[in-house]
């Protein structure tokens, strides 16, 4: 079940109207690194240069032409509020876990901006593979 | 959905070694006792069996004759303690109690040595775990360990090394994540190492706090991989990516 | 051997690793002018057995075989194997004689990524022969500390 | 003293070629990679391995950083006679290992 608090917290996500702009290519650093994104791990997405992407999650290509800004921001701060049994972090969440290592304790695995800059580098992606 | 169908595709039903889904060249050097690194331990292992150690001055020798078979029913039922026991505690308790010798550390050179001496005894012979009522309650508590999302990136034993299992992450290709290969010798650590040691490496991977070495909680989840991995043949030391 | 330190918040990835700067295929050219003497080995006689693929480059095996009849009069005399995206172009250098009987060398190298390996092999006749072959290093997804 | 695991014939034929397996326990640092304070730790490695036959020197290896730990070397030699061969481990900070194996040559 999900808390009400993330409930909320998903919904208000969907509706605020007002972000911080994002740099498309520093979300496009994030995404493609093994150390802070960890989105190739899972996803496999248009990234010639990135050798071996993984398969637990589907393909990031046309994630622009999927879905809007508000959509992607919902998805990657909190993709188990929408989806509990999601095995995708919720990369803007730092509380409701457990067992936290403490160097990571309270902190989400991506800021607002971060998640801003990988907001906008996927809307980039409209093509599919 | 290409990916959904290969998630329904990987369900498994019987316990698959990790061994199968190492490249040809691996599994050479795995069975070849002269190629595989890990048998620098048993050989140590085999040395101190036979020594004399503590006030004692009591070899393991002096009361083990043959143990083929005794790891694939680890971990057991200790009635001293009244709670489950693993392979290299049980090695532990023995060296404290009838060697009355200074106790090894958890992961020391000289219990991997011993623990994988021990199990390299049964190679080949099946996981046979004990059907012991007195460990069903600890087995629950593995499995609810092994099922229980942790750490910041707030994943699951279970989601990787059962409901993913044989798809990719990254490069690496996910194992059931069995227990038929400790103590191993992993190329990442170029070591040998416990299956606690694994587990621990999992739980630091998700970002989670891991549990000292030798807690209960580690028992519990070996108790349940024993249990989930039953019949896999013993391959210690196996050798890992 | 000294058990490593277990080191906290490790992460789930990491590229494989060293911190200095790597060799380059420029490197590994200079290396096997150095052990030829500057002649440029002629392709043949040498196999080189390593895996295509390797999920950790912390052990990769490997065997380098020459064709030779290995007597007095006609041998190998040793078999270098360099890399070229190590911190150093160097593995391993054999010396052999006609009493190795075969000229073969089995071991176990690192890869600090994926490259080219050549193995050079040197003559009784001051001839040198050569082979390579790429390997791809798999990034390791899980690693400790 | 390093453990080693030595595996190659008890016997064998006059003038066969015999293969000798070897591993030996050691870390082989390589001096390129960091420790856990951030600092590079110091090279600690294998840099030389020779078998001798009876004295003579029958296959001699240099060994770098890029040899993986716990060593694995294997090579070939005639057996000729009986008698000794001799495996050395020689190193950074002065490591040195010998080991010894009897051979009968029939």
């Amino acid at each position: 079940m999900l808390s009400s608090a993330r409930w909320w917290l998903a919904l208000a996500l969907l509706a605020t109207p007002a972000w911080a702009e994002g740099d498309a290519a520093r979300g496009r650093a994030i995404v493609t690194t093994r150390q802070k994104g960890l989105c190739l791990l899972c996803h496999s997405g248009p990234f010639p240069e990135e050798r071996f992407q993984g398969n637990l999650a589907p393909s990031l290509a046309g994630a622009g032409r999927r879905w809007d800004a508000a959509a992607l921001r919902a998805r990657l701060t909190d993709s188990q509020g929408l989806n509990p049994d999601s095995i995708m972090p919720s990369y803007g969440v730092a509380n409701s876990l457990r067992d936290v290592a403490p160097a990571f304790r309270g902190k989400p695995i991506l800021t607002e901006a971060e998640i801003e800059d990988v907001v906008a580098f996927l809307l980039t992606l409209t093509a599919d593979e | 959905m290409k990916w959904l169908l290969l998630l329904v595709s990987v369900a498994a039903a019987e316990p698959r070694s990790g061994a199968l889904d190492m490249s040809r060249e691996l599994q050479a050097m795995q069975a070849d006792d002269s190629a595989n690194p890990g048998m620098l331990w048993v050989q140590e292992g085999e040395a101190l069996f036979h020594r004399a150690e503590g006030r004692a001055q009591k070899a393991c020798a002096d009361c083990h004759a043959g143990l083929a078979g005794v790891a694939t029913r680890y971990p057991a039922w200790d009635e001293a303690t009244a709670a489950p026991i693993d392979l290299a505690g049980r090695i532990q308790q023995c060296r404290a109690e009838r060697q009355q010798a200074a106790p090894l550390a958890r992961e020391s050179e000289p219990l991997l040595a011993l623990a994988a001496f021990v199990t390299r005894q049964s190679r080949g012979l099946p996981l046979a775990p004990p059907e012991d009522p007195r460990l069903a309650p600890a087995l629950a508590r593995g499995e609810a360990l092994f099922r229980q999302r942790r750490g910041q990136l707030n994943l699951s034993c279970a989601q990787c090394h059962e409901e993913r299992a044989g798809l990719r992450l990254g490069s690496a290709l996910i194992p059931e994540g069995q227990a038929n290969g400790y103590p191993q010798y992993r190329l990442e650590w170029q070591a040998l190492g416990s299956l606690q040691r694994r587990l621990r490496n999992c739980m630091v991977g998700v970002r989670a706090t891991a549990p000292a070495f030798g807690a209960a909680e580690y028992t519990e989840i070996e108790l349940f991989l024993a249990r989930r991995g039953a019949g896999l043949a013993v391959e210690a030391p196996a050798v890992r990516p | 051997m000294n058990r490593r330190e277990f080191a906290a918040g490790a992460l789930l990835a990491l590229a494989l690793r060293p911190a200095a700067g790597l060799a380059t295929p420029e490197d590994q050219a200079a290396a096997i002018r150095a052990f030829t003497g500057g002649v440029v080995p002629r392709e043949g006689r040498v196999e080189l057995d390593i895996p295509p693929l390797v999920e950790n480059g912390n052990v990769v095996p490997l065997k380098v075989t020459v064709a030779s009849p290995m007597t007095t009069a006609d041998h190998v005399t040793a078999i270098a194997l360099f890399n070229e995206k190590n911190p150093q172009p160097q593995v391993v250098t054999a010396r052999f004689g006609p009493r190795a009987g075969r000229a073969e060398l089995a071991t176990h190298m690192r890869l600090a990524t994926s490259q080219f390996i050549t193995a050079v092999a040197a003559m009784s006749d001051g001839s040198f022969w050569s082979t390579r072959q790429e390997v791809i290093v798999t990034l390791a997804a899980c690693i400790e500390s | 003293m390093a453990r080693v695991l030595l595996n190659l014939p008890r016997s064998a034929a006059r003038g066969a070629v015999i293969e000798i397996r070897t591993l030996i326990m050691h870390p082989m640092e390589s001096g390129f990679r960091p420790g856990t304070n951030g600092t590079i730790l110091p090279r600690d490695i294998i840099t030389r391995f020779t078998c001798d036959y009876d004295g003579e020197v029958v296959f001699q290896a240099e060994l770098s950083s890029a040899i993986a730990a716990n060593p694995f070397i294997s090579f070939t030699t005639v057996a000729t006679e009986s008698g000794t061969l001799s495996f050395t481990w020689e190193g950074d900070d002065d490591f040195r290992q010998t080991e010894t194996r009897a051979i009968t040559v029939t």
